[in-house]
């Protein structure tokens, strides 16, 4: 962890309610699964938000309009600085596995962008299900399409495969000997019916996100872990879903 | 030079700033960001006779000026404390610290109270009797007088330690319970424990937190636990740690001046990680700015003001 | 269109926001500000049988999220209110108000109850059972479960308008209070009043008011008023009028799912004159954003959700 | 009362812990003896702070470091926005009387610089008291030189007369036929003892500014008054100091 004060570069919106920012001053490379957390103005607890990219000392994230904390974050102009936490967390596992899926649903697609990068210098083949309620919803499939073999899921069917994710997944696991997944809680839930294992990247409620408060500790066969500290990538086999 | 150390029960602290209970963890992890020996002292996380998993997710509620909290006293449980989490704190911080022990009965306390208490590291225990987040347990103990008194004396037989009893703010008197603490043979007082509160969700219309209210913390109770540190420095003659809602060393002085021998800082550790550091380091700077010498004779101020 | 309105024993507001007493004097200045026409209602000044000035200066200390107040009822009196206040506010304000009553002894309010009630602008009495700030008064009634329902039944009896009783929330068990006022009659709950508080000088070491402590409102109260709404909500059928702390459309929201059938605004409108208008205004776009087409819907929501 | 955003012109140092602050925006004329309410991020309530002058659509304030509200205060840069409350309180009567004298103390010789202006537009001589601890305390001097006849007082006499301000004012009062003052309570308090009557500008905490709260009201000879809203001028002999 590092308390570094980033300045606002761009803060534009990339799809409906869903904004990139791009922040400068980072000291240290994070590493891919690790996340930032934002000091607002007006809260009183910060906001964490995956490292969606970095580039030299020049951090992103995505962000989706949840509530009046990300609704303030729109407003911020370039120039701006920011108090943030940097560094949080223990991030993916680079060496995971040889032949990985990345699996995305809605905005936990944006930490895999980073993380696809990351592999791709390892020189990986990269292959990515991309999932959400509907084309629209899509984000950052441009940006994956690049360098990646992309497999687009919709609920809707109105990109690529009808239905979720993990029904996705389901039809091509033999492939692969492992996986890297953020999504919806739902989503990394059922992943457990995978026969592969994989690390999946967790979201909860946060009071410190440093490890002081216990606010986010989650039962694992490991005993208690907190996602902010142990996590938030922990492997998908030892989270003990209540 | 500013002279900035208190001392509670014969113990010297080099200043009256004390990580308050849970939002410090058992400490080493903040010393990899700063050297915790700059600490008057440290309150451990609220320790239990067997290991705590606590409340299930969320724990945390957003509040305008502050949080609210559920953690349900999450911990490995006294013989682990004592085994595991002081031995890693031993590495990285030279001072003496503060257990704080919670309970669902009197045997749970006395017994978690004789383990944690045996530690060199130790100078003094925290009965938590106000956790508001532990069914059945905690906050009983604390809104009524005569259950109170009882249990500090029934701990207090099986502890070689100072004894510093927590108080809730959610009485309708405190002073009552002061009291009955200190007829019950506590050595100290500290207070305040979180508020009740609660915060629901827009979009559901559901309670945030799993276990529907919670403690609320943070600057927006400051106010009440001043009040209620004045309150209780009135009727007691025991020590009163002070804490709830700190966030400045001016707010230090403050709390001082209603009666706190030392003070705890809480919530602002999780906003902020060097928040406690923070204040120790502005304290001097603030001394000067009152006229204040010696931080220790402040104690009490307002009473004869 | 959104639909804003709710219903008050019988009477129809054209919406839910009603400034807090105390905090909107007898409402008649602030129509030079902007037409408080929009107004859901107006909760007066609190009003007692004499005139009062009350509390020597200061009255007023700031907090980091609030205020401390210790106006102590300054109010002309009941009759001068009916007949001098009320007039004024006639002539700017087509509504009807909620009338606020302290006192000191059953029979004071018993009698000032009368005097205002008896006014046609006057579609309520709020009683004032846990003022912090008027000595040997107030807040005795507010913290006894069996002296609030009997001053409630004798007031009750006097008073041939619906009866609301306003409850402190320096207690240890709200809802004590709530169902004693039920019982002893009251047609409706207005709660929180103020925080117990305090703040000390930083100069001299002295409190700040002249009251030594007062009563802390705003956004720092928020998260003990909901759950002091939620609470009461389930213990009692009678409506309960929401504040503590409410400074925006999404508070109103939460505190109707909490249970509240009407919200006050009380701090916010010293530190915004326009807040009250402000909050009304933004009100259909923020329903509209959390899918809500009738704001009398949500009233209790929490409790079903 | 009008609530305006106003623009900081400068915030400048003009004496030790004191400064004067000129913001630009102003719809109205202010009174002299009216007062403005500042808005300052991360304080709950309003500061109030007499008009020291105005100029077209600019006011100036002068203020002295006090506390947390004062200190942030002086940290405001040039260009911000403030919103303010304007046109608060009544202000003096300016045909109160035909040879008045002015008597300041401390800080509230500020607001005396306005009226001194307004007087001097209706052809007035200005006599006026300026009062202060020491020389290097004593604020605005050069200002009121320009067109006024400056009687100093130091309680250490290190300029002009070796007293206070109503010690000073007891020696002359003979010439004039009324007062306006401003200082601390004390000196308003023993203003009673000159045997003419005048106008006296009042400081109370203040919940509101507007005439909310009640949380400024005096008690006068005409029963209670709020300072913010009856005041902050009125005559000595009504106020009634317990
Ligand atoms: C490790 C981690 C990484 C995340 N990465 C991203 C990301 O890359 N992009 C993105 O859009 N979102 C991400 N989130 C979720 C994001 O933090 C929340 O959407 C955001 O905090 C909501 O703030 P708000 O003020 O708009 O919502 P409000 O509901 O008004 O916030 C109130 C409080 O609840 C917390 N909160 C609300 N929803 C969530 C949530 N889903 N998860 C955690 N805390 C929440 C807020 O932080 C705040 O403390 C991440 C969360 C975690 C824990
Ligand atoms: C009508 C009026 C006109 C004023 N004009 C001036 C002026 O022209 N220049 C100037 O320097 N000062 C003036 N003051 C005093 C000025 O408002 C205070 O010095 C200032 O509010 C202190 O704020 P703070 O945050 O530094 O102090 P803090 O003590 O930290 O403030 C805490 C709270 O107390 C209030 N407060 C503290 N001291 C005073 C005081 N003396 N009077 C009123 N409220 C106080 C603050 O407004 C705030 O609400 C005036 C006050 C009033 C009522
Ligand atoms: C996340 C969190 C966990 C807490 N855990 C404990 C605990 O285990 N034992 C205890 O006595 N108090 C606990 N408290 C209460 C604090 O020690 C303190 O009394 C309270 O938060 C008020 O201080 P603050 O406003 O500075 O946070 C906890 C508070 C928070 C915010
Ligand atoms: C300056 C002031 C004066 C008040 N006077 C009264 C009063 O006369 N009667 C009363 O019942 N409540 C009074 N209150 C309490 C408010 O009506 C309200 O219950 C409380 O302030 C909480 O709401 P808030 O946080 O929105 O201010 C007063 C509050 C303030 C701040
Ligand atoms: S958020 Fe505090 S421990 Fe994880
Ligand atoms: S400050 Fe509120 S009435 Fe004067």
């Amino acid at each position: 962890m590092r308390e570094e004060v980033l300045k606002v570069i761009s803060n534009e919106p990339i799809a409906k309610d869903t904004y990139k920012m791009v922040l400068c001053g980072a000291a240290e490379k994070q590493k891919a699964g690790q996340f930032v957390e934002i000091k607002l103005d007006g809260f009183t607890l910060r906001r964490p938000f995956c490292v969606a990219d970095q580039d030299g000392d020049r951090i992103s994230v995505v962000y989706k309009v949840l509530g009046a904390g990300t609704r303030a974050m729109t407003e911020i102009k370039e120039g701006e600085e920011l108090n943030t936490l940097t560094s949080l967390g223990n991030g993916f596992n680079l060496t995971l596995c040889d032949r990985p899926l990345l699996i995305g649903g809605g905005l936990g697609i944006a930490p895999l962008l980073y993380l696809a990068k990351e592999l791709k210098r390892q020189g990986k083949s990269i292959d990515i299900i991309l999932g959400a309620k509907n084309k629209d919803e899509l984000i950052l499939i441009d940006e994956f399409s690049k360098f990646c073999n992309v497999y687009p899921a919709t609920d809707d069917g109105s990109l690529g495969f009808k239905g979720n994710t993990v029904a996705l997944a389901l039809t091509v696991e033999g492939d692969y000997d492992g996986y890297y997944a953020c999504g919806p809680e739902i989503m990394l839930k059922n992943l457990s019916k995978l026969s592969i294992d994989g690390e999946i990247s967790m979201e909860a409620r946060m009071g410190c996100g440093f490890g002081a408060c216990m606010g986010c500790s989650i039962k694992t066969t490991g005993g208690y872990k907190r996602v902010c500290k142990e996590g938030p990538v922990f492997m998908r086999s030892e989270v003990l879903y209540e | 030079m500013s002279n900035l150390s208190v001392s509670l029960f014969g113990y010297t602290l080099k200043n009256p700033i004390i990580p308050a209970s849970g939002t410090f963890g058992f400490g080493y992890e903040f010393s990899e960001y700063y050297d915790i020996n700059c600490l008057g002292s440290i309150a451990l996380k609220g320790t239990t006779l067997e290991p705590r998993y606590g409340n299930p997710l969320p724990r945390i509620a957003e509040c305008p000026a502050g949080m609210i909290n559920a953690i349900g006293l999450q911990n490995p449980g006294a013989e682990a404390v004592v085994n595991d989490e002081l031995i890693k704190l031993s590495k990285v911080y030279e001072g003496k610290v503060i257990a704080n022990v919670g309970g669902h009965s009197v045997d749970e306390y006395v017994k978690a109270v004789e383990i944690v208490s045996k530690s060199d590291m130790v100078f003094a225990v925290e009965l938590n009797i106000s956790c508001p987040n532990v069914k059945g347990g905690g906050l009983a103990f604390g809104t009524d007088p005569k259950t109170a008194e009882n249990l500090t004396r029934e701990v207090k037989k099986h502890c070689d330690k100072p004894l510093i009893v927590k108080l809730s703010p959610n009485v309708t008197d405190v002073t009552e319970l002061a009291k009955a603490v200190e007829i019950g043979g506590a050595d100290g007082i500290s207070l305040i424990n979180t508020l009740l509160g609660m915060r629901l969700c827009l979009k559901t219309a559901k309670p945030i937190i799993s276990t529907i209210k919670g403690g609320y913390s943070g600057i927006g109770v400051y106010p009440v636990a001043l009040k209620m540190i004045y309150d209780v420095y009135k009727v007691t003659k025991i020590p009163i740690i002070g804490m709830g809602g700190v966030s400045s060393a001016e707010n230090v002085i403050e709390m001082m001046y209603a009666g706190a021998s030392a003070v705890m800082v809480g919530t602002q550790n999780l906003i902020d990680p060097y928040a406690s550091k923070k204040i120790i380091d502005d304290l001097p700077k603030v001394m000067e700015r009152y006229g204040i010498e010696k931080l220790s004779d402040i104690i009490g101020r307002a009473h004869n003001a």
